[in-house]
């Protein structure tokens, strides 16, 4: 029946149509728009690749938002992933309340981009907030988190560190499918608890790992709710991640044709790490399950 | 040095279910124990809780003459094979038979002498470069026991190590585990062995003790030949032996041809010796126990005559299942089903028989065995 | 084992015990460590977790100067009439109305999700057909373009459908299986699934629907939780959307009435603010609390086997 | 006859949403036949549904916008409804020739103001009290106020608290009097300040930060936020900053989260003696426009004008949208007392310079969102140590010119 | 009705792997036919293009007479019951058997006196209400068959039915399937089985009929006598009985004795009927296969005398393996390894020999065979 071209064709078909429809059109016309010169109220006007060769000769702000993106992403995206791993491994074992420790480990993943959750982030990380008493308990002298140039972009990472339920749940699922004898025979070989986590689990979730690393990058370039509603981009555009940038040229200064090269320059840059990262997972992603996909 | 020693050994789960009930047992230096019994019966515990992977509720474990009771594994000086080998998917084979050595921080040229070693020993040198989802059941189960041998243990412990295998890979790795054992013994290297199976084939033919377990309780401990002959209850005696032994209620009557059992209705004469053991019985319902092979289907084969306390009864066929080299007669003595095992060479005329005919068979009532009627049935005639 | 090994042990016996009991002790003490160490390490983190929930709660009770120059989460007072006053909003209907339109879109949603992305995942996890590698690298690919400058287009073709100010540009996408992640997540799980059952249900006579209904469904119930628990969370926080497609007040969601009463230059009661926040929430905590045993085996098996 | 229904958006918080909701109960009671359907929200994401409407041709009929956004939705005076073709609808006499002008682009009248704003000075009284100060009352006292006041409240507190853009107003306010030109031209599209006013203009704003006068925008950001509201900072609520430079419809707001000991006081304007002008930095705030789609100008035109002249819309609506540009709302509002002494005090220090024809027209374009967020940019450098004066001002002529002349 | 009739079977996977290579088979109505062969031999490969879950690559497929190569699974009038049951998780056993039948719109009181009716066959009734997950192995495998068993099928397919289950219960099933096998045929319901299995001693027991496999080809059919004692090659003579055949490479050899097979350098007499037939060979490689059975430990024993073409040779203990009734002692003769099978009654002195001692047995040349050193290794005796 499986063989049946036909039918499974049928089956993906309202997916062919919603993408075509859905999807796909708005692709091309963003696509199109970004060779054009469109602010809305006035018909858009072709200029060929302009907006290309503006972004990437004339445009400073495109690459410090681009390196900004950049840090960013290589910061945020192993941290939450590794936050997200350490904490499901911990919830892993059987511990009285872990529903209880699940739901509240997930919860500010419920909360989202909401208002609640930018003001708190500004609280915290205020000149007298939370962290920097915290800090200063521990005897370090508090730092200017929103304020300061190299610190900013931390507070935004974090925030998203922090939002890494979804991540975790996806662990959660993942190690326990780990075999628990592989633990047994590895504390009969005389492995440690840590050295049970690096060198059993953590090789043998790493599909899933790398399914959550994806995952994770591509959240991670779109990116906006943090730094739109914490630090707004500033200061000195330490937190003008791409998406922001993109918000701006097309829904503040009308630039909607610009807006759309850089969505694309975006996507291609995402498409390319994403197809290096797929293509670099043939070595180090382990796919334990290989031999038994016949059954 | 590796003497296991369990004494009054408890297990209680943490759901409350007590899995094992004051085990004692004495597994002696360089011997090959098997544990067997029925599904359930508490094998896989009692052997993790001589691993340490399971917590000790009661009792004293020692190894090599010390109190193990709270030590982690890697104390134990054990090594142990898993039922799925418990491979380590992402390592090549040499990674998982150096793993543990590495952990334990061996210099690196011990650590590669003896994996190569336990490859030579087990036939696997061309192995060693392989991941294990690239080898067979077979090669896969030697690389368990590889890893466990690199340890150079003080005890093996086996957790139906072949119950993955098919029937002909089991059988050649039987013989393969049964001569490695005697090979490291012979070079003296310490190899306590504990094997967990269910399949009574593997725990007879590998066993050089058998402790024949129940609902977490020891049934009996002994030397094969000895479990075989002579079972210390009904169920040692039904679980060992295959075709099993025909165990069926039965009564003890007296007549004037003397003492006899009666299956079914059907009286089979007893032998003096016992008929006298079984005096205190007469009248009293018991179980009558006699192995398929010690029913005769060919009473006109050269030899029968010369069989004493045989006695002849006609049952009526049932069917008959061909092993080759043998047959076994499933019929009924009364409305009693019976088993006969007989060589395919002496049938005699058996074969042509359809379901429903009668046939005379010969019981050889002197290796009858009897047994009490409640319970596990303590064997009447020991 | 002779007599001499027997009768010999009493002493070496004693100081055996000694050593090893001193072994077990350390062992013993280690892992109590161990387990006390997991615990503070969760509740620290769990904290950190959990006191936005606590001072968005706190905050609630406190006035607009308290709001702003306290930390702490304790309120001085303790009166619902936050919760009362943002309950009612400033507007023409109560959040009673604005509930009601997010379980509107939501549930609608969610139905024609599941059973779009079910149908999908089914057919690439288990049907062979032309252009599957590469319809599946589309479903990818469409995860990866910023979402913000689909806007526009997409605003253009639901004006041109005239759905505008209605729920369907919200419900309608999702119906063909738009929501790519659940499209991957469930193939991820389905391939996990033995095809055993598939197949002797076959041979019981079913066709592919059927089969779908019979077997998959119930096979894939804990997957198909997980599904609905993400799809209703994201959905009730989805905030865009309603914004763009939705004009009418009287439809809009819980997302949009929260925000509302904040406008640009007046003076807003946070309290209240924050309280109908804490109350926006409760749908979906409480969903993902009654779930979240079913969704966690759900991607159990979703993970691995890719 | 079917009721012809228009729709109207606005944004705002709960108060606007009660009173204008009646206020159109009160326009449809009057007008049989006539159904105004509210769309009212937040200001989250309000002009980023309002530019993808307009971009689809959907709009609402009428709509409140702030008054920059004018030159962009409608650069050339066409992108909203002229409502100089239903003039008989309009009470245009309630407003200033000067309110009708800046509703006016390419000639055509786009939309009219719901009221005047201007920058003042607020202070707090009590903070200079528990100081011993006296409010500042010329530019140099306010220079000078810096250290004293530190001095007494501790290095925390500031006279005077702005976010950037509040502090660039300032000092543009000084060099405006200074120099008599604003930075971007009135008329035309290029920076009017000379090279040497653009220097004092970037060293205004370091000596108002340098002297310890007004909150440095670092330090402000790092409490929470470089553009968190003045009245959501504690050091406001408990007095340790005394002033602010902002909005007259803004007072109430920054009243509303301050703790009882303190009290705002409406300061003198700020005037260099032989000021060259006013400086003051007035305009429109909000305004209502109609959509050139709508099928009834006519009565958008006419709910227009009721909202903004109708002396019952006035009571209705009160002060939610600021001190009512048009004269008859605001005798209402005033007659009825519903004015505030602080705001009242406001008002006629604007009204004043109004009439005195002090208040000149900023440029439309000084507003934009792009000159807006080049002279954040330059500025936030500035305060950040990253541009030294002078090439601050280098690039504020530049730039500047550059961008103002690609604007046009 | 239901005899199933294959003609040049050919499966090629999408993958471009052949896995069966033109397989011509008939299985009559009625009958209970078994696949055996090893691993990855197509069995299942066979089975499942019978039942129509893997499309058939080549030749012609007919049930009943009629071609059914095109037809759904549904309509070809079959059951099949899988390894691992493949029951559904999420249905009781009652619904499980009456799944298949709802679908096909059976009459409510019908599919109920159905399941009812199977259940009892198969001593289930009490199980109806569980759930799966609350049955134990062998009450599935039951279920699993139940399942089959109500749709009254032409064909019942098995798969490796009884892999999953201990040694203990799998054999007690197989007896209850052959048993319900014949009672069906009894009572007059069309039910030819087919039968796939990996394990010879299923197959030995449970097949009217075996059909040896070997990488897609088959081997050899027939009745299970004639292939223990006829085997067609040497890999059906290997995989056919348990301890495997001893098949170990040899020369014959001409002397003025008479025609010898040499093994390991040690001559062994032929009897005239084989060295005849073997002319052809004299001074040319082959393999020579005897079975354990065939290898008599205890030369004694009575009736040995008796025994024609025996030959005695001295080999050399190196162990022996323990079944109860049974032993089987390895031994090497020269250096060639023989494995000999002798009742445990009938052992001698030789239980007391240890490793390496030396110890006489008795070849039975009469039984011995030959076959073809290359390939598959023709039956040249046949
Ligand atoms: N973690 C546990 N908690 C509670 N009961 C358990 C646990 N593990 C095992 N048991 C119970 O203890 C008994 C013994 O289990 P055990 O696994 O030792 O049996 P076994 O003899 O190894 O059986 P098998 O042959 O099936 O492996 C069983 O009744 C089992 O249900
Ligand atoms: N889907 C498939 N694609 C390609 N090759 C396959 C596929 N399924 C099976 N094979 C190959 O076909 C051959 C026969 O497989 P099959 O499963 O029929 O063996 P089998 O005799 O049933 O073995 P087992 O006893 O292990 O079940 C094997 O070599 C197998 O690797
Ligand atoms: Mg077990
Ligand atoms: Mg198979």
């Amino acid at each position: 029946m499986y063989e049946n071209r036909r039918l499974g064709f049928l089956f993906v078909l309202p997916f062919v149509l919603g993408v075509l429809m859905f999807k796909l059109f708005p692709f091309v016309m963003s696509f199109a728009l970004s060779f054009t010169e469109y602010d809305v109220m006035n018909p858009p006007v072709w200029i060929g690749a302009d907006n290309y060769r503006q972004l990437f000769t004339q445009d400073p702000l495109f690459n410090k938002s681009l390196g900004v993106t950049m840090f960013f992403v290589a910061m945020a995206v192993p941290l939450r992933v590794g936050f997200a791993l350490f904490i499901a491994h911990v919830l892993n074992f059987k511990l009285r309340g872990i529903n209880f420790f699940r739901s509240a480990f997930y919860l500010p993943s419920i909360l989202g981009g909401s208002i609640a959750a930018a003001v708190l982030w500004r609280f915290l990380f205020a000149q007298q907030g939370l962290v920097n008493i915290v800090l200063s308990k521990l005897g370090i002298e508090p730092i200017a988190w929103l304020a300061d140039e190299h610190y900013s972009i931390w507070t935004v990472i974090l925030l998203f560190t922090w939002q890494f339920g979804s991540a975790m749940v996806i662990f959660l699922a993942a190690l326990q499918n780990v075999p628990t004898s592989l633990y047994e025979a590895a504390e009969i070989d005389g492995a440690s608890k840590t050295q049970q986590f690096f060198r059993i689990t953590v090789p043998l979730i790493t599909p899933v790992i790398f399914f959550n690393l994806i995952m994770q990058m591509v959240h991670a370039f779109q990116e906006f709710n943090g730094p739109y509603m914490i630090t707004e981009g500033g200061p000195l555009h330490s937190t003008y991640l791409l998406s922001l940038y993109i918000y701006d040229q097309s829904f503040k200064l009308f630039n909607l044709g610009y807006g759309a090269a850089l969505s694309w320059v975006l996507f291609a840059i995402v498409g390319g790490l994403s197809a290096v990262s797929f293509i670099s997972s043939k070595y180090w992603v382990f796919y334990a399950g290989e031999k038994d996909n016949k059954r | 040095m590796a003497q296991v020693h369990l004494q009054r050994i408890e297990k209680v789960y943490p759901n409350g279910f007590k899995a094992v009930h004051g085990v004692d047992l004495d597994v002696r230096e360089g011997e090959f124990m098997v544990f067997v019994g029925p599904s359930g019966c508490a094998k896989s515990t009692l052997l993790r809780m001589i691993a340490g992977l399971e917590s000790i509720s009661g009792g004293e474990l020692r190894i090599g003459g010390s109190v193990v009771n709270n030590l982690a594994p890697k104390q134990r000086g054990i090594a142990m094979v898993f039922q799925n080998y418990a491979l380590y998917p992402h390592m090549k084979v040499y990674d998982n038979l150096a793993f543990g050595l590495r952990l334990s921080g061996t210099p690196k040229a011990e650590v590669d002498a003896r994996v190569r070693d336990a490859a030579r020993l087990l036939e696997m040198d061309h192995l060693l470069e392989r991941y294990p989802k690239q080898l067979s059941g077979g090669q896969a189960q030697r690389v368990a026991v590889g890893r466990a041998i690199v340890k150079k243990p003080g005890v093996f412990l086996f957790d139906e190590p072949l119950s993955n295998l098919d029937a002909k890979l089991r059988a050649s790795m039987r013989v393969r585990l049964t001569e490695l054992h005697r090979t490291l013994r012979e070079q003296g290297r310490a190899s306590t062995a504990i094997y967990v199976t269910h399949d009574q084939v593997e725990a007879m033919t590998m066993g050089e003790r058998i402790c024949v377990l129940k609902d977490g309780t020891i049934q009996q401990v002994d030397v094969p030949t000895a479990l075989y002959e002579r079972p210390a209850n009904a169920f040692v005696a039904g679980f060992i032996g295959s075709p099993e032994m025909n165990i069926r209620p039965a009564q003890v009557a007296v007549s004037e041809q003397g003492a006899a059992m009666a299956v079914g209705n059907v009286p089979l004469a007893l032998p003096a010796g016992h008929a006298q053991r079984l005096a205190a019985w007469v009248g009293r319902g018991l179980r009558f126990g006699l192995r398929p092979e010690h029913i005769v289907a060919d009473l006109s084969a050269p030899g029968v005559d010369q069989l004493t306390d045989l006695v002849r009864v006609d049952g009526t066929i049932r069917f008959t299942e061909h092993m080759g080299s043998e047959v076994f007669i499933h019929f009924d003595l009364g409305d009693v089903p019976f088993t006969c095992r007989a060589s395919a060479e002496r049938l005699g005329d058996v074969l042509h028989k359809r379901r429903g005919e009668r046939h005379r068979f010969g019981f050889q009532m002197g290796f009858s065995h009897a047994f009490e009627p409640e319970g596990d049935g303590r064997n009447l005639l020991l | 084992m002779n007599t001499a090994l027997h009768t010999a042990p009493v002493a070496a016996d004693a100081a055996d015990r000694v050593a090893s009991d001193r072994e077990a002790l350390i062992t013993r003490r280690r892992e109590r460590i161990a387990a006390v160490t997991r615990y503070v390490v969760l509740c620290a983190v769990g904290l950190v977790m959990l006191y936005p929930m606590i001072w968005l709660i706190g905050a609630s009770f406190k006035s607009n100067s308290e709001i702003f120059t306290e930390i702490g989460f304790l309120p001085s007072r303790l009166d619902f009439t936050a919760y009362a006053k943002g309950w009612k909003t400033s507007t023409e209907y109560t959040f009673a109305t604005y509930f009601l339109n997010s379980f509107l879109i939501t549930i609608p949603r969610i139905i024609v999700t599941v059973i779009s992305c079910v149908l999908v995942a089914y057919a690439f996890a288990r049907f062979e057909f032309f252009g599957k590698k590469f319809l599946f690298s589309v479903m990818v690919g469409t995860m990866m373009l910023p979402l913000i400058i689909l806007r526009l287009p997409q605003y253009l073709m639901f004006k041109e459908f005239g759905w505008l100010d209605t729920y369907l540009p919200m419900i309608v996408p999702s119906a063909f299986a738009t929501d790519t992640f659940f499209v991957f997540m469930l193939v991820q799980f389905l391939r996990g699934i033995p095809r055993d059952m598939e197949e002797a249900a076959q041979i019981d006579g079913c066709n592919a629907l059927q089969l779908l209904w019979h077997i998959i469904v119930p096979l894939l119930k804990p997957a198909i939780i997980s599904v609905i628990v993400f799809q209703f969370i994201w959905t009730m926080n989805d905030f865009m959307g309603p914004l763009i497609y939705l004009s009418t007040v009287e439809k809009y969601p819980v997302s949009l009435a929260l925000k509302m009463s904040i406008g640009a230059t007046e003076e807003v009661e946070w309290a209240s603010v924050l309280a109908i926040s804490v109350v926006a929430l409760l749908p979906s905590v409480a969903v993902f609390f009654a779930a979240q045993r079913h969704f966690i085996e759900g991607a159990a098996s979703s993970g691995i086997k890719g | 006859q079917t009721p012809a229904t228009l729709r109207f958006s606005w944004w705002g918080g709960g108060e606007r949403h009660e009173t204008t909701l009646k206020a159109i109960a009160a326009f449809e009671a009057k007008n049989p036949g006539v159904k105004i359907k509210g769309e009212y929200m937040g200001f989250g994401g309000y002009q980023e549904r309002l530019t993808t409407q307009i971009a689809g041709g959907q709009e609402p009929d009428i709509m409140q916008i702030n008054w920059a956004w004018m030159s962009t939705y409608s650069k050339r005076g066409d992108g909203f409804l002229d409502l100089g073709a239903h003039k008989p609808l309009l009470s245009l006499k309630e407003f200033s020739d000067e309110e009708i002008r800046m509703g006016t682009i390419g000639g055509k009248l786009n939309g009219l103001p719901t009221s005047y704003t201007a920058r003042l000075f607020v202070w707090n009284k009590a903070a200079f009290d528990r100081a011993g100060m006296k409010l500042p009352a010329t530019w140099d006292e306010l220079f000078a106020a810096g250290k004293p006041f530190q001095a007494k409240n501790g290095d925390k507190a500031y006279v005077i608290d702005g976010e950037l853009y509040d502090m660039l107003l300032l000092s543009q306010t000084y060099i405006q009097q200074k120099h008599g030109t604003p930075y971007v031209d009135p008329q035309e599209a290029r920076v009017a300040m000379s090279p040497q006013a653009l220097l004092e203009w970037v060293q205004t704003y370091k000596r108002l930060v340098d002297g310890k006068v007004a909150t440095p925008l670092p330090y402000r950001a790092s409490l929470g936020g470089a553009e968190k509201p003045t009245e959501q900072q504690p050091d406001w609520v408990n007095g340790q900053w005394a002033g602010n430079y902002t909005w007259d419809s803004v007072l109430r707001l920054r009243a509303s989260t301050l703790d009882k000991q303190q009290k705002l006081e409406i300061g003198d304007f700020l005037t260099l003696p032989g000021a060259k002008a006013s400086g003051i930095f007035g305009r429109p705030s909000l305004m209502f426009v109609a959509s050139k789609r709508t099928k009834h100008p006519e009565v958008a035109a006419k709910f227009i004008n009721f909202l903004l002249t109708d002396p019952e819309a006035a009571r209705i609506l009160g002060l939610t949208r600021g001190v009512p540009a048009a004269d008859s709302a605001l005798k209402v509002l005033v007659d009825e007392k519903r004015i505030d002494a602080l705001e009242l005090k406001a008002w006629q220090q604007i009204r004043t310079a109004k009439e005195a024809g002090r208040i000149t027209l900023p440029s439309p374009l000084f507003e934009s969102p792009r000159v807006q967020k080049f002279m954040r940019e330059v500025f936030e450098q500035v305060a950040y140590g990253k541009l030294t004066e002078q090439q601050a001002a280098a690039r504020l002529l530049d730039e500047g010119n550059a961008m103002l002349a690609r604007l046009k």
